[in-house]
């Protein structure tokens, strides 16, 4: 036990301490053994790998879009280059990283050890989805090297279906088979909350995280199918030009629009739910203290999941459609900006009279609620109708969603994997490094995305290679603040492999946490737990931590 | 969206060997029965001239008979609570795509602002 | 590199000298969109300080040196219902205020000057009722409501006027609107900000502010010989379109005279305001648009005229021996001329009315 | 799709010995595994739900639209082959539920019989929508394939549908707007169709499976999955067949 004041963290005795013997790592070895893995905690990793790769291709690409707006003219590449720069980061951010970041790492990883099951409910189409990830991110880079595509990741028609002649239908197939990637595993989160449950875990005993992966997953499997569909309109059209969206044939291009945003509006909160999950489990933690207001959290998860699917016209306020819709879509998307609110607040006050430490996982959780704040209270300033009209189309949307998306999501994300790459790995990471390392990221961040509001408020247009000289300031600072936001993800990558080998043992339970997660050996049997545990406490009971450990050490003694 | 809590309780006693229902073939058949003549009724209807009623009556077969399959082909009458909240999930969902989008529709014809 | 350099230093101090977080208030509607952006901006500047202050102040107090035990509070129903309730408040607030000045920007008052714009890749071309023709420019003249009415000819463009605080997207096969009245001389940034393809960021002009003297002058000096309705009118006469559309009492269409802004009867039942989207459908897809008492025997134009013909087209309706606006407020019907009250002729379709009404596609 | 999830023959898990065959390793009992995967079906149908939501919305906005069109061009299509294969697809649907009563019943030759009949009429069905479909590639109705208008244009050159119908010509401007109808009609049936003939290759299996027994030993959560995915078929069938077929037929 340490008995430094200021951290929480009790690693075993380093000279006695070993790995377990027994762990899903070591279960069976072999390159097939992975491949044909059933088990959540392997798939997870395989997952956490081809993330991280799809993050860092996106990553470069943005760096490129950075590069070209350091001077108005476009000069580094041609405008079709950029074009196709900004569409494939787009594209790969959103369906190859954001989507299935939390939710197929962690989320993967996690919910059955949090619910006390095995493995999720459905193995195989765990598996299958990870398999259908990858075919999707194979054609996204087989579009990257046979030319790229240039309509924007929104695939905007008539664009996509008539003015472009760039690869649209591959990327197409992408978008589909990585929704169908995405659908299945919210299926299998649904089913596995549902039904795999331990003896005594009721749904109010869940940690936050489920509940959070619960409606990020309702929005999965009942959004994505109509994502799918147009798509395959898209694809039709293109084809065969059946005319369904070609208003010279008598279709409807905002039609199109519909049904995109009906999925890709709930889809933003698909990427930041579960980010939020993430967030009650560290702040938790990290204050000693339940989550204030546990079942508000939850039910403000829920409402945002349902919610979610009445506001996506408000991204076609200024596209012409009805001015009633307008009306009643801009004041749903007032009312699902409340769950967030209530969610931060009370995240707030779980700090009130906890007794909080501040490793990495809590600070880029700070991180976390003051991004998130700035980017929710920015979507604000978009759902009014009146300031949308100025704003939307502008760098003021690009900051906003980067700072929900980027500002919210990957901090959430770097988060928990901190926070659980003990348990996944059975090995601490370096502290002060990834300390710095999310102070980097934090400044960075800010520097790269905060000019971009101003840029927004003075009307400069997303999407364009070259712009008014005015504006360079600006996107110069933009551009400086990339390059310290690059290094601040560079880092992780090295120290976080560093530590695979080197880093300190961490035993079961480094950060004195009391999900059931935390109370089997780390990293994990493949079932998870040597015996079906019982779930006899609320989620967050810290005095029963306690007294478990009081039990332990008497039974020692 | 509240509805988990109750599967909360419920689905304890889902373990303690939830009874699994097996329809008697008569159901069926009689369902059956049911669906053909329908489909009947609907094909005949639609020779009759009701002006508006025709899609209206068409579509309010169509309903009957797609709830008859659900209920007794798909066993949710017999099902669990949570079935039962899935497929109104699916069917909420439905509406809320065409309704919201029909809605945009009809209403761009009203008033010129 | 270095040339980069360079132009940085020259626009960092150039940024100094005038920094800006909003762009210049050049319309009547600019201050009052920057009163809500400031309302919302200083709301959630406000939110944002008392969560940071939050957070800091609680890691400070209850940091594990100063507070080693926590203190479990499950949770307080008012301080939940107080920061439901407030932000729900602000937010309804911003909804009502955001939503009318959205109908101030996108309704026209009855006494704008029209001017037409139409997108296509990558330029804007406007028409000027006189006729004038501009591209990638706009000159419009100081005190006076501009309606734009907006077309594009192949993918959705955006015509964008940060200065003015005004943007809408020029749609592909359907007129938009927008209007504005500039207030201070001078040019400003127009942008297409809805992505079009390669040129996209090429797709830019300049919105020239003139004073009233000035706009005139320069409408007499950029003026073609032809009014954009003389075009329309010979577009007309080439069409022959007046072979039905006279005023002989045999005429197989309607006479058009005085139709703008009229509430026509259709055959299908209900009638239909003639404003230019109305035309401009009744041009390409007649057979949806059969005033009653006329046959649908009208070919489609469908493909044979630009955009730029049918609002040439459109203008030369408009402007059909009458002050359109006068008859829009007036009850029209009785200003159609003779045959049209007669009904029944061959080939209407009474089937559009259960299902069709309501559905009019603008 | 839930085919992968049970086909599978218990993992050789060596503790596990007590448990049937066919439960996996990770369920704590037979019914939990029932009812995860029961479940999980019915939420993949939800999906398909959605799927098919967003071809019933165009198709309502574009028929708002263009209704003189939609209305003819429904009469184009063959309502004796219309009704034939609604009963023929409800027929299927009664075998199967039959199958799955059978199989809960453990009465192996019933159940194989039943799929056989499943089967056949799953084929029955696809052979008609050949017909149709074989029948509008004639005419020139397929949308992007040399579509022609001439039958909406000028009715009487398509005589047994004129004589029927005593459709008036259309403009041409309208006639265009039934190109979008055989495109919505291609899409939802042949959208539908591609689920039929899923459904039949995994019918195909089954029945194998079925004679050797695999489904009347107790493990009938693959049958009942399988009927579930089987009767949502046809539920879609349910609602194309009025608003493609019926809904225009009076005028």
């Amino acid at each position: 036990m340490s008995t430094n004041s200021n951290t929480i963290v009790s690693l075993p005795d380093q000279r006695t301490a070993r790995i377990p013997k027994m762990n899903f790592l070591s279960k069976e070895n072999g390159i097939l053994s992975w491949l044909l893995t059933g088990d959540h905690k392997r798939i997870a990793i395989l997952y956490l790998i081809s993330i991280t790769f799809f993050f860092f291709i996106g990553g470069a690409l943005a760096g490129l879009i950075r590069l070209e707006l350091l001077t108005p003219q476009s000069d580094l590449m041609a405008t079709d280059t950029y074009n196709k720069v900004f569409t494939m980061h787009g594209v790969i951010m959103i369906f190859l990283f954001l989507v299935p970041s939390v939710p197929a790492t962690l989320g993967n990883f996690l919910i059955p050890m949090m619910l006390g099951a095995k493995d999720l409910a459905l193995p195989k189409i765990n598996l299958l989805s990870w398999y259908l990830y990858m075919v999707g991110g194979i054609l996204v880079i087989t579009t990257m090297v046979t030319g790229g595509v240039d309509t924007g990741w929104t695939f905007t028609t008539p664009l996509s279906t008539h003015y472009v002649n760039t690869n649209v239908l591959t990327t197409g197939l992408a978008v589909f088979v990585a929704g169908f990637s995405s659908i299945f595993t919210g299926l299998n989160f649904i089913v596995t909350i549902h039904k795999m449950r331990c003896p005594g875990m009721t749904w109010f005993r869940m940690p936050l995280f489920v509940w959070s992966h619960y409606a990020a997953s309702i929005l999965m499997v009942l959004g994505t199918p109509v994502l799918a569909i147009a798509i395959v309109l898209v694809a039709l059209e293109r084809t065969v030009n059946i005319g369904i969206f070609d208003p010279t044939k008598g279709g409807d291009p905002l039609l199109f629009q519909h049904l995109f945003w009906f999925y890709s509006h709930p889809a933003v909160y698909i990427m930041i739910l579960p980010g939020m999950g993430v967030i009650s489990e560290t702040i938790s933690t990290f204050s000693r203290k339940r989550v204030f207001g546990y079942t508000a959290v939850a039910f403000s998860s829920v409402a945002i999941a349902v919610f979610g699917f009445f506001v996506w016209a408000h991204h076609m306020f200024i596209m012409g459609i009805s001015n009633y819709s307008m009306l009643v879509f801009s004041l749903l998307t007032m009312l699902v900006a409340v769950p967030s609110a209530i969610k931060i607040f009370n995240w707030t006050f779980t700090l009130y009279k906890g007794s909080i430490t501040f490793e990495t996982p809590m600070l880029y959780s700070f991180g976390f609620m003051g991004l998130f704040t700035i980017g929710g209270l920015t979507g604000v300033f978009l759902g009014s109708s009146g300031t949308d009209i100025h704003l939307t189309e502008t760098y003021f949307i690009v900051a906003h969603f980067h700072f929900v998306m980027v500002g919210g999501m990957l901090m959430a994300f770097l988060a928990g994997i901190h926070f659980w790459w003990p348990k996944m790995t059975g090995r601490m990471y370096p502290e002060k490094i990834s300390q710095l390392a999310a102070v980097v990221t934090f400044i960075g961040f800010n520097l790269t995305f905060f000019p971009q509001f101003i840029l927004g408020m003075l009307g400069m247009p997303r999407r364009y290679a070259a712009y008014p000289p005015e504006f360079q300031v600006l996107n110069v600072f933009s551009t400086a603040g990339a390059t310290i936001l690059g290094v601040g993800y560079l880092l992780p990558i090295l120290y976080l492999t560093w530590s695979l080998k080197y880093g300190e043992i961490a035993g079961d339970n480094p950060w004195q946490a009391t999900g059931l997660e935390w109370q089997t050996q780390s990293p994990p049997l493949t079932e998870n737990f040597a015996v079906t545990p019982i779930m006899d406490h609320e989620a967050y009971d810290y005095e029963w931590l306690d007294q478990q450990k009081a039990k332990e050490v008497a039974s020692v003694g | 969206m509240s509805e988990p809590i109750q599967h909360g309780v419920e689905h304890e006693n889902d373990h303690g060997g939830h009874e699994h229902h097996v329809t008697p073939p008569i159901v069926y058949l009689v369902i059956f029965g049911c669906l053909l003549t329908l489909t009947g009724l609907t094909v005949g209807a639609s020779y009759i001239e009701m002006g508006v009623f025709n899609p209206i009556v068409a579509i309010a077969i169509g309903v009957v008979k797609a709830t008859l399959v659900v209920l007794f082909f798909m066993g949710v009458k017999y099902s669990t609570k949570l079935t039962k909240l899935t497929v109104g999930a699916g069917l909420f969902t439905f509406m809320v795509l065409i309704g919201m989008t029909l809605a945009d529709y009809f209403t761009r014809a009203w008033g010129r602002w | 590199m270095n040339h980069i350099s360079g132009v940085f230093w020259e626009f960092l101090v150039k940024w100094m000298t005038n920094f800006a977080l909003f762009p210049p208030e050049a319309s009547k509607i600019a201050p009052q969109m920057d009163a809500l952006l400031f309302f919302i901006t200083l709301v959630s500047l406000i939110g944002l300080t008392s969560v940071i202050l939050l957070v800091t102040s609680f890691s400070i107090l209850y940091s594990k040196e100063r507070h080693p035990q926590a203190v479990q509070i499950e949770g307080s129903t008012l301080l939940e219902a107080t920061w439901t309730i407030i932000p729900l408040g602000l937010f309804l607030i911003m909804f009502v205020w955001g939503s009318l000045i959205y109908f101030r920007v996108y309704t026209p008052p009855a006494n704008a000057m029209n001017i037409y714009v139409v997108g296509k890749q990558w330029m804007w071309k406007a028409e000027h009722p006189g006729g004038q023709h501009e591209i990638n420019a706009l000159h419009v003249p100081m005190g006076r409501a501009v309606q734009l009415t907006l077309i594009s000819q192949d993918v959705f463009h955006s015509f964008s006027i940060p200065a003015f605080r005004v943007k809408r997207e020029a749609i592909p096969g359907r007129y938009t609107t927008v209007w504005f009245e500039p207030t201070t001389p001078g040019t400003y940034h127009l942008f297409c900000t809805q992505y079009c393809g390669t040129n996209h960021s090429a797709m830019i002009g300049d919105i020239v502010v003139l004073s009233p003297d000035d706009f005139k002058k320069w409408l007499a000096e950029s003026t073609s010989g032809n009014s954009l309705a003389q075009n329309g009118e010979k577009l007309f006469a080439s069409l022959s379109c007046n072979a039905c559309h006279n005023t002989r009492p045999d005429a197989r269409g309607p006479s058009l005279a005085n139709v703008y802004g009229a509430k026509l009867p259709l055959a299908s039942g209900g009638t239909v305001l003639a404003d230019d989207a109305y035309i401009r459908e009744a041009i390409l897809n007649p057979s949806q648009h059969v005033t009653q008492g006329y046959a649908p025997i009208m070919p489609t134009y469908q493909g044979q005229i630009s955009e730029e013909g049918v609002i040439a087209l459109v203008e030369y309706i408009k402007n059909l021996n009458s002050d359109y606006r006068i008859q829009q407020t007036t009850n029209t019907t009785d200003l159609l001329p003779e045959g049209e009250g007669k009904v029944g002729a061959a080939g209407q379709k009474p089937a559009a009315q259960p299902a069709g009404q309501g559905m009019v596609k603008q | 799709m839930s085919d992968s999830t049970i086909i599978t023959h218990g993992a050789p898990e060596a503790q596990h010995h007590e448990h049937p065959s066919y439960q996996r390793h990770h369920f704590e009992s037979v019914e939990q595994q029932a009812d995860a995967t029961n479940f999980a079906m019915w939420l993949f149908l939800l999906t398909e739900i959605m799927f098919f939501g967003g071809l019933f919305t165009a198709y309502l906005i574009y028929r708002n639209w263009y209704y003189p069109a939609f209305v003819e061009a429904s009469h184009q299509l063959n309502i004796f082959w219309g009704t034939a294969n609604t009963a023929v697809l409800i027929s299927s649907s009664f075998t199967m539920a039959m199958g799955v009563y059978f199989a809960e019943t453990r009465r192996k030759g019933w159940l194989v019989f039943c799929l056989v009949l499943t089967f056949l009429l799953g084929l029955v069905f696809l052979g008609i929508k050949t017909i149709e479909y074989s029948e509008k590639i004639e005419k020139h109705h397929v949308p992007g394939f040399h579509y022609s208008v001439s039958a909406f244009t000028d009715p009487q050159s398509d005589p047994e549908i004129y004589k029927e119908y005593h459709d008036k010509p259309m403009a041409l401007d309208m006639a265009r707007h039934t190109e979008l109808y055989f495109f919505l009609y291609f899409a939802m049936t042949g959208m539908h169709a591609l689920h039929m003939i899923i459904g039949i290759a995994i019918l195909g299996v089954m029945i194998f499976k079925a004679r050797a027994g695999a489904y009347t030993a107790g493990h009938v959560t693959f049958v009942e999955n399988f009927g579930l995915y089987w009767h949502f078929v046809d539920i879609v069938w349910i609602f194309l067949f009025p608003l493609l077929y019926l809904i225009s037929r009076h005028q």
